[in-house]
């Protein structure tokens, strides 16, 4: 659109693809980590619709874990930058 | 998907910005239609069982009620300690 | 393409993103439904290349019975409008 | 997937309409990729658990067969049922 | 960009669609083929990082029976052109 | 995934050849962060069950860093078999 030429807007296009990749991860990991403590720790029985206080505690410590396994994978990955 | 996970906008020229914006809603509305379908998934999968009827039975529609309800909490409460971990916070046992 | 300015341009980008996302949510809908059916009906030996009887009236149900959770969904997440 | 359950393109203008029409042949063409690759997957998984060998045997060979025939027809139900949902079809057990 | 007319466009449009698809098609199969064999054949105790002799002839012995179930498949759905 | 998997740009027109090498490393980019996402997930799933601790322990941490070493291992030997098959190699038992 405002690009000078063919080959701005490709650079163009490649920075909002960036953007919507990076975006697109931070869903997806998101979505994922969500998906496994759901599994790992909430009583699949349903016998209410409320979070009983060990599945909270279950969460908080999931969560803490999938980041600190994404960071350590990150980091055998080589990756320089931080996985968000 | 909170809008502030996906970084800030404060330093893109007004163009870019309309059309990030865009894109962020598009994002939204996809990730949302995916989890609708991901819950309706799971909670069938979990809650229903049995194929003599054609209709769900109370007890499959309490289930289904229960199971959805809990995910959205459960959601929620991994969503604001994600955010925590993204800003940074301390995070000792 | 014809549009007049840049917002419209977007605009029209966001209609054409709007019917992508709900073709995408129906696909993404009815592969689930077609996946978790035959999970629950189809038994797994594969004695014969042919439905039989218990398994067609157990997809006609299951069908019949996700299009309910769907609802009952939809519901719970105060959308409005019909799921499909 | 069937090109009714996408909607109606007749409300819009022509130069929209191709357009909209080559997006939903898109969106068919890579759907009956990703449902050939999950047919793939499903049956290799369900009919392939030995690795003696490098080659299918007769009888993994048949399990497929009937798998990958018998999912496609099952597929092809589902997709009737569900047209008739989405056409409001009263539905009583 | 360089079409005549809109109708051009679309019609390049189609052909980098056409090629996207193929790629994601291919990714696609490469990603389930890597994620089935390795429930397959590895070993989940993780005892070490190494695969082992018995994994490593797994590995390629289920990467040849997926392959041929790809063409297996790809026949039986009347595609004429080879799977990749 | 590996660039010559996705088949040969040397017949298209410069402009086109541009375009379609962003479009393969796009996607090469997305099915890079994809990947990493199922690693950790499945890593985490096959290591990680007690939850009765915030940070994760030596014995985790250690299944963790062989079950990622492993899984990179076994997809460059699947990626080389792959594309043995790609170039019609002959596959006889």
């Amino acid at each position: 659109m405002a690009a000078k030429n063919g080959s701005t807007t490709i650079e163009k296009e490649q920075i909002f693809g960036m953007a919507e990749q990076e975006m697109e991860y931070r869903v997806d990991l998101f979505n994922r980590l969500t998906k496994i403590c759901f599994d790992k720790c909430i009583d699949k029985r349903y016998k209410e619709s409320e979070l009983n206080m060990g599945e909270n505690s279950c969460i908080d410590r999931c969560v803490s874990k999938y980041w600190q396994v994404t960071n350590l994978i990150g980091q055998l990955l080589g990756s320089n930058r931080p996985p968000m | 998907m909170d809008k502030s996970m996906l970084g800030d906008l404060d330093s893109l020229p007004e163009e870019d910005k309309i059309r990030m914006s865009a894109m962020i809603d598009q994002l939204q509305i996809r990730d949302s239609l995916r989890m609708y379908n991901s819950l309706v998934e799971r909670c069938f999968s979990d809650c229903v069982d049995n194929f003599r009827r054609k209709s769900l039975d109370k007890q499959e529609e309490t289930c289904v009620r229960r199971c959805a309800e809990k995910f959205l909490k459960h959601s929620m409460r991994v969503g604001m300690r994600f955010a925590e971990l993204n800003q940074g916070a301390a995070t000792q046992d």
